[in-house]
Order: C-alpha cells, then structure tokens, then sequence
C-alpha cells in the first residue's frame, strides 16, 4: 500500500471515532441546557450579580461601585472587567505580529495595485467611507452613552478602509497617507497610551494623596482618587470614554494592517 | 403562551448546539485548511450567539438592552430598569470573545497562504506524506 | 501595598511587549537591548518580592478597579502561584540573555515582543482569580506560542504551527463554553465563588447571590470539558500531537519558555480545578473520584508511553519534548494522590522540569555556538567547559536520582504521595519512567559530547568577549539553581517542610476562599 | 413575546442548513458566502435578543471583514477543495 493511501485509510479510521465522540459530548452539552441545569430558560429573573452591575453601572446614590456610564456592558468591558479587555487588545497585538512575521515579504516589493473598479463606483465609495468613518467615530464618543464603543467603532472603521482597498486602489490608501509601517507605529503607541491610562491612578499613589487601584475610574472604597465622571452636564464616566476613543484607534489600525498585509503578499508557490 | 415562549427557546438553544457540532465536526474531520477555519468560525459564532441566549430573560413586556436611555433621577427608575433589562455581562464578553477570535482567525488565514506557498496544496494531510518519505529514506 | 508590585508583572510584560518595538524604531537597536534586559530583571525582583511576600503573609489579593470580587476581577496570590511565577521568571530571564547574545541577529526585535506578550499571558493565568479572565489569559499565551511556533517558517514550523493553532484554538473555545455554562449555572465568574458554592449550594454570596438553576449536571461537565482543555494544554498523552512538532520547529529560547511556563499551565490549572474548585468536599464528589480515576490510568499510560519515546529520539528537540510529556505526565499523576507530599511533589517537578530543560537546551545551544566559531583552544575554553557540566547536571535533574539534585526530592515526594495514598501503579510508572527517560538522556549526552568534541574547522572570527561572559553567567546561573535547590533541600529540614507545606497550601482551599470572600 | 422568539426560531434552523450547506461545499468561495449568510442571520438573532453591542461589533467582523479576508486568501491560494 502506498503511503498516500495508508494515511487516508487512518484518517478515515480517525474521523469515524471524532464524529462519534462529539456527538456524545454535545448531546450531553444539549441537555444540561434544557434539562434545568442553567434553570427555566428563558429566566424571568436576572442572576444576582447581573443585577447588582445593571442597578450599579449610573447609580449617583452608590458611589463607591458605581462607574457613570448609561451603557452597562460599556462599564463592563472597560471598568468592571477592564484587565480583561486589556488582555484581549493585547490578544490582537499578538496576532497583527504574528501576521508581520508570517507574511514577512509583503514589506518588501510593494507593487501597486490593479486601477480599482469604475469612476461611479470609486466616487460613491469615497463619500460611503468619508460617511462610515464620521458615523463609527460617533461610536465611539458615544459609546459609554448609546451602544456602541471601542470595537465597534474600530472594527467598521478598519472594515470600510478595507473594502476601500478593494474597490479602490492600493495607490489610493497609500494617497489618504495610510501605510504599514504608520499603521504599526499608530498601533503601539496608542496601545502603550492604554496601558499608561491604566496606570495612571498610581500617580496619585506616588504623590501621596490617597490609596489608588489600577484600572480605576470613579471613587472606590479606600480611595479618593477619580476620573471626571461629567463634562458640565453630559456624562463622561471617565476612563471608560477614554479607553473607547484610544480602542477605535487600535483596533481600526490592526484591522487595516492586516487586510492590507494579506491583500499585498505576493508570491503563489515556490517551485 | 410563557410555555410556548419557553418551548420555541428551547429548541433555538438546540440549534446553536448542533450548529456547534457541525462546527466541530469540521475542524476535526475536514483536511482542508480553509475547511477547517470556516468550520472554526461556525463554532465559535454558535457558542458565541448561544452565550447571549443564556443571557436572554422574559420581562413584564418585551426586555429591553441593558442601557439606560435617560439619567436616572430616582433610586426607584434603577430598580425598574433592571425588572425589564436583559443580563449585560454574556454580551460584555462576547464581544471581548469576538475580537480574540478575530484575531486568531486572521493569523490562521494568513498561516494558510504560507502553507499553499510551501506546499501546493491546503490538504493538511500532505506534508505529512512528504514526512513520512522522508524518514522511511533515512 | 503588598499586592500592587505583584499586580503589575502582567502589565510590565505588556507594556515592554509595546516598548521594545517603539525602541527599537525610535532609538536603535543597543537601546533596544538594553530595555529588554531590564525589564526581564524588574519582572524577576517583582516576583522575587512576591515570593517573599505570601510566605510571610499568606494568600493576598489584589482587586482591579478596586471592585469587591464577585463583581470585578481580582488576582490571587499564593504560595503555589508565586513560586511559579519565581521560576517562570528565572527562565525568562535566561531566555532574554540567551536571545540576546546568541540568536539577537538572526531574530528581529518582535521576536522579544512576543516573549513579553507570552509571558505576561503566563503571569495572567497563574495569578488569576476568575475563569474569564484565565480564558483571555491563556488565548494570549495560545496566539503567542502559535505565532512562536510558526516564527522560523518553513514547511514544518508552518504545518505544526496550523496544527497547534487549529486545535488549540478549537480546544480553548470549550474553555469558553465552560465559563459561560458556570456563569449561567452558579451565576458568578470568580473561581474562589464557585469552590464556594461548589460545597455549599445553600450559600448567598455579596453581589452573586445564591446558585441559578441545579448546579450538578452543568458542574460535571465543566469539569469534564476543563479537564480535557488542560490535559491538551499540557500534551498528555492522547493530546500531544501538537507539542513535539511545536517543540521541533520553535526558536531555541521559545522552546524553553514552552517548556518551563507555558505547557506548565495546564497543569497548574489542573490542580486548581481538583483541589479548589470541584475539591473532594464539593456536591460532585462522586463524579470526581471518577474522573480521578481515569487521570490516573491516562498519567500512567502517558508516562511510560512518552518516557518509551524519549529513549528512540535522535535530535535533541525532539529528546525534550518527549521528556517534558513524561514529566508533566508524573505531575499530572501527583495530582491524582491527593496527598500534600503528592502535591508538593507534582508543584516542584514542574520548577525542576523547566529548570532541567533550560539546563540542556542552552548548554547545547552554547556549545554548538562555540564549535561553530572557535577554532583553537576549543578544549581548554572555560566556558565550554562550563557548558558541558551543565548539560551532565541538566540531565541528571532530568533523570532525578541523585539526591544533591532537586530532581530527586520531586521524584523522591511523588513517589511518598503515592505511597501514602495507596496507589502502588503510579509509584511503579514514576520508576520506570525514570529508568526509561535514562536511556534517552545518556545516549543524547554520549552524542552531543561526540558531535561537539572539536572546535570549527574553518577558520572564524572567533567570539566576542562580551559573548563569553554573558555565556558564562547564564550557564552559572543555571548551575547555581540547579545544585543550590538540590542542596538546600537536602541539608535543611525546614526547606524540606517548606516544600511539603506547599502541597498542604495547595489543598488548603478554605483559606483561599476565605481570603477572597471575606 | 412569541414572535420575535419564532423569528428567532426560524433563523436559527435557517443557519443549520447553511452551516451544513458550508461544510459540505466544495467551492470554497461559495462556502464564504455561505458563512457571510450566517452572519447576517446571527446578526438578526442577536438583535432580536436585545444586544445591540454585540450586533456593531459582530456585523463588521463576521459580514465584511472575514468573508473578504478569506476571499483574498482564496485568490492567493486555491479556490477549490479537492
């Protein structure tokens, strides 16, 4: 037998096994599900630590939990599970490097694109992206107020700079001044400006002037410190705002890097 | 009628489950590689979309999205506001859940044009072939 | 105050992963060097003063944001997660100088921004107090050993790289579907919460309340689901098919970083998930001794199956990898006794694994540099010499018989465990596995002595000074770990209790509890 | 209260067809399209469930952003699985 066929004959062994052991497994998945296991579902009642974030999220009259933003899964990904996000932006820092490394050659031999599609076509999509981007950056100012925030924001700014790329030109992204070295730079230096967002309460710590937790927003039990939780009347929930704004700036360059990185590698195969 | 609500849920939660073993199904049954990420993605968006179906809750009326639309004036309008809200935190997660799976999407994909570079094909079994010649020769 | 220098290793780690790019851009790359290497010394004084810290102290717990637990997210340190992170950072360490001197040209500078990155996913799962939070971290370290994997490219590094990747990214989706099957049944994250209410289904916690629904099914299949995410994490037996083609294929000093920190989390995560979270005194207590049960027959299998492997390998990657399973296999298996010896002994063979593994590995790769660039006086070279010690004494750590070694003391506790707790197979499979890894390392010694017994033939530069040194100190700090700890151990009887109360504290998971849920 | 649960309910058996449809296709261009479809149906589901959150942050990246990553994939590597 040759070597191609006994390896397909135990892959096809194999498949039978996974295929059967799934199904066991998600059979039993399926009936914790709907056997009570999470409770009557869909519940008429809130779990308790859901209703304790969605009560605390604007509570003037609890100030030591609460974190000023309307939008409580807002307040959730920047100020109650804040470590978490950051963790997940450094995620996709680890891809976008990732994707430089692999795809190493595409910094090198950058060849201009095709002429992109007709004259309609390009002028409806610059004036759908000019529009796009103004509407994602609403987003994102917006995003601790309505829904919307940091990903959101970044991600349909890094889609439309995306379809740009296609329905336009390579020379018309690198025209609006958009390249990958700058792309990269932007994306560090805004994500260090996250970290050092996040390290910020320890200032006052330094200084001597109350005790200060990372990733702090608004006054906490022990400590004094806050962020501007309004602007005159309009709430700001302080670094929840913040976080958004530098969020649509690093998501929307990582997205862009890596379309523009995988759309410019050249190269089919080696032989 | 909360009965038939509960029922019709139910068996939308079943969906995404077996949704969920077709996606599985394929990352571990299929060769291709591009197979085997689209089966990822089915996966991932299914456990995804089944997270917020956990999530979900019946209220008075119909539930409303866990953000307040004015300044509460009252303690009382925050008590009201979480009788109607849906749970906030799957949704918090999932789309911290989105982004990573975004990111390791895009890192696998542009994996794959390399391996269709190195070796032709984006049958995961072939360079496996290519091995096992090359240690029967040695 | 204690806790706030601790908190900040995994943001350090992010942010010099931010930095040394940003420096290298900015300032070139002697600047660029110079800043990798201090932040890996701060990350190891931090972890150093943690040390310290929790055996003065106990458990402490640092909260983020300044949220009560339930409600945010806090870290947890205690004595098994602070020696951990003691000597993950001491690998580190060497890993940022061997890069450094050795491989800093053929590397560019992200290659030390993923280290970073890897790392400060390391330091996130070890401290962690909460399940989410122990997902991100570990999709960090995931996508960075993925993208450490793949770093040389090539046929192979691309291959295992789609490998792991895929699987691995399929297999930390269930740890997902774990955590959101836990928070739609216990109705809380935190994982000191869960233990809580793991025991006490009556139990109403600040801010989570009591329990959402009939906690037993949803718990036994997390447990399940979780069990088997760590067992893949670790590359247990049925589970490794990624980690020998990973561990062939990665940069040297990445290799290291696999071995002695990231593979280590799974089973770290292990015994927090049988000793605290679903312990012997939660409502599955059934359904644990079961699943205990199959841990033993797959730890065993898996040890002597991968230490039968160790002895055929021919390339000294492939030697590690296999050893690595076998060890974390005996680790795995020292969970399983539930004894404090078992414990201690499964916490210490994990230190004394990567330790071992950094030992041989960086000795060969010195070597192998100094017979490629040295032409004359090769023989007499201090540093070779240096270098070929650390090898006997990496592998001899490795073999663990010798008792000045620390090797020893870890075979030496699990084998008392085991003893203690009846179970005679598992004392067998640590004795022969031994005996079967020590074919594989005395012939891997004999070779590599052989292959690098001259200098080059062609005539070189010869090294740099700076080169020497920087090989000297990192060989001698290996050698002061290794023997140091194998010393201590054996000539102190309060280190020894030191080490057996580790396993104690391990199990001690009121004290945990108590500490985060006051 | 039953309708939107019945929208739900249809979409979702919607996506097991093409989940299948998906995995059995041979062109892989038309499996994007496929997994684009299940998208814009997620997207509708999660809408229905009150996560409008989710919804930005999932339409780019499920609807645009993959569907045309791995189209260029397949322009630079093989269209068809064999």
């Amino acid at each position: 037998m040759s070597v191609r066929n006994r390896i397909r004959m135990r892959y096809k062994k194999r498949d039978i096994v996974v295929a059967l052991s799934l199904a066991i497994s998600m059979l039993a998945l399926a009936m914790v599900l709907n056997m009570g296991g999470l409770g009557i579902l869909p519940p008429r009642t809130l779990r308790s630590l859901a209703r304790s974030i969605v009560i605390n999220t604007y509570n003037p009259w609890n100030t030591t939990l609460t974190s000023y933003s309307l939008n409580a899964v807002s307040a959730i990904i920047w100020d109650y599970r804040g470590i978490d996000t950051i963790f997940e932006t450094s995620v996709l820092m680890a891809a976008v490097t990732g994707v430089a490394i692999v795809l190493r050659e595409s910094h090198k031999g950058r060849k201009p694109g095709g002429q992109g599609m007709s004259i309609i076509v390009k002028s409806s999509t610059k004036i759908v992206m000019l529009l796009t981007i103004i509407g994602s950056l609403a987003l994102a100012v917006h995003g601790h107020l309505t829904p919307g925030g940091g990903f959101q924001a970044g991600s349909a700014i890094g889609a439309t700079l995306s379809l740009v790329l296609v329905a336009l030109s390579l020379q018309f992204i690198h025209r609006i001044g958009i390249d990958k070295d700058t792309l990269l730079k932007i994306r560090y230096t805004v994500l260090a400006m996250i970290l050092a967002v996040a390290l910020v309460p320890l200032i006052s710590l330094v200084l001597g002037y109350s005790y200060a937790y990372i990733l702090q927003n608004q006054v906490r039990e022990g400590s004094y410190f806050s962020m501007p939780s309004k602007f005159f009347t309009t709430p700001l929930a302080g670094t929840v705002f913040v976080f958004n704004i530098l969020e649509t700036i690093t998501v929307a360059s990582a997205i862009t890097y890596i379309v523009l990185t995988v759309a410019t590698y050249e190269g089919k195969t080696e032989e | 009628m909360e009965d038939l609500v509960s029922i019709a849920f139910s068996v939308a939660i079943t969906t995404f489950v077996i949704n969920m073993i077709v996606g599985t199904y394929g990352i571990f049954v299929k060769h291709n590689v591009i197979k085997k990420i689209l089966a990822l993605i089915i996966f991932s968006d299914s456990l995804n979309m089944l997270s917020i179906a956990i999530g979900f809750r019946i209220a008075e009326k119909y539930p409303s999205p866990p953000i307040l639309t004015t300044e509460p004036r009252d303690p009382r309008d925050l008590t009201q506001f979480a009788d109607i809200s849906v749970d906030p935190l799957p949704q918090a997660l999932v789309i911290t859940a989105i982004v990573i799976g975004f990111s390791v999407f895009a890192f696998l994909l542009s994996l794959a044009v390399l391996y269709y570079k190195y070796n032709g094909t984006l049958d995961i079994r072939t360079s496996l072939e290519v091995e096992e010649n090359e240690e029967g020769f040695q | 105050m204690d806790s706030l220098g601790s908190s900040l290793i995994p943001f350090i780690c992010l942010m010099l992963a931010v930095l040394v790019p940003l420096t290298y851009i900015a300032f070139g790359k002697k600047v660029g060097s110079v800043v990798v290497l201090l932040g890996s010394i701060t990350v190891l004084i931090l972890a150093l003063k943690l040390f310290v810290t929790v055996s003065r102290v106990g458990v402490i717990v640092y909260r983020f944001g300044g949220f009560p637990p339930p409600l945010g997210v806090v870290y947890v340190f205690d004595e098994v997660n602070s020696v951990l992170a003691l000597s993950t950072s001491f690998v580190f360490l060497l890993s940022i100088l061997y890069t450094l001197t050795f491989e800093g040209d053929r590397y560019e500078n992200a290659v030390y921004s993923l280290f970073y990155l890897l790392m400060s996913g390391v330091y996130g799962c070890l401290f962690t107090g909460d399940i989410f939070n122990f997902y991100v971290s570990i999709e960090l370290v995931a996508v960075s050993s993925y993208v450490l994997t793949g770093f040389n490219r090539g046929k192979r590094a691309v291959r295992a790289a789609i490998v792991y990747g895929i699987a691995g990214t399929a297999i930390t989706s269930f740890l997902l579907l774990a955590s959101f099957i836990i928070y739609g049944s216990y109705g809380t994250l935190n994982i000191a919460d869960i233990a809580l209410k793991s025991r006490n289904t009556s139990v109403e916690v600040l801010f989570s309340g009591s329990v959402f629904g009939d906690i037993v099914l949803p718990s036994k299949v997390t447990l399940a689901l979780i069990t088997w995410i760590f067992l893949f994490k670790s590359g247990i037996m049925p589970n490794h098919f990624w980690l020998p083609e990973a561990y062939s294929v990665a940069p040297l000093p990445a290799l290291v970083l696999f071995s002695a920190s990231a593979d280590t989390l799974g089973i770290y995560g292990l015994i927090r998930l049988y000793h605290l979270v679903f312990s012997s005194e939660s409502v599955i207590r059934d359904f644990r001794a079961t699943m205990l049960g199959i841990l033993l027959l797959l730890g065993t299998a898996s040890a002597i199956m991968s230490s039968m492997l160790v002895a055929k390998q021919k390339s000294i990657r492939k030697l590690i990898a296999y050893s690595s399973i076998s060890q974390f296999s005996l680790a795995l298996l020292g969970i399983v006794s539930g004894t404090e010896e078992g414990l201690a002994g499964s916490i210490l063979h994990l230190v004394v694994n990567g330790l071992g593994d950094a030992a041989v590995l960086y000795s060969v790769g010195i070597l192998k540099y100094y017979s490629a660039n040295l032409p004359q006086g090769y023989k007499h070279k201090p540093s070779v010499l240096l270098a070929k010690a650390v090898l006997i004494v990496g592998l001899i750590n490795l073999f663990g018989v010798i008792p000045i070694i620390p090797g020893f003391w870890s075979k030496a506790l699990l084998v008392l465990g085991f003893v203690k707790s009846g179970i005679a197979i598992a004392a067998v499979a640590v004795l022969v596995s031994a005996g079967l890894c020590a074919i594989g390392y005395f012939s891997a010694l004999v070779r590599v002595l052989q292959k690098y017994k001259n200098g080059s033939t062609i005539s070189s530069t010869g090294t740099k000074c700076l080169t020497n040194v920087v090989a000297v100190i990192i060989l001698s700090l290996t050698l002061i770990a290794c023997v140091g700890l194998g010393i201590s151990i054996t000539l102190y009887s309060s280190v020894r209790a030191k080490v057996i109360e580790l396993g104690y504290n391990a199990m001690n998971s009121w004290r945990y509890i108590a500490a985060v849920l006051p | 209260m039953l309708i939107p649960i019945v929208v739900v309910l249809v979409a979702s058996t919607l996506s097991i067809i093409l989940a299948y449809l998906t995995m059995v296709e041979k062109d892989l261009l038309i499996a994007t399209i496929y997994i684009a479809f299940i998208g814009v149906l997620y997207t509708l589901i999660y809408y229905i469930l009150m996560a409008p959150d989710v919804v930005l942050a999932y339409m780019p990246v499920s609807s645009i952003l993959l569907p045309l990553m791995i189209v260029i994939v397949l322009k630079k590597t093989k269209r068809f699985e064999e």
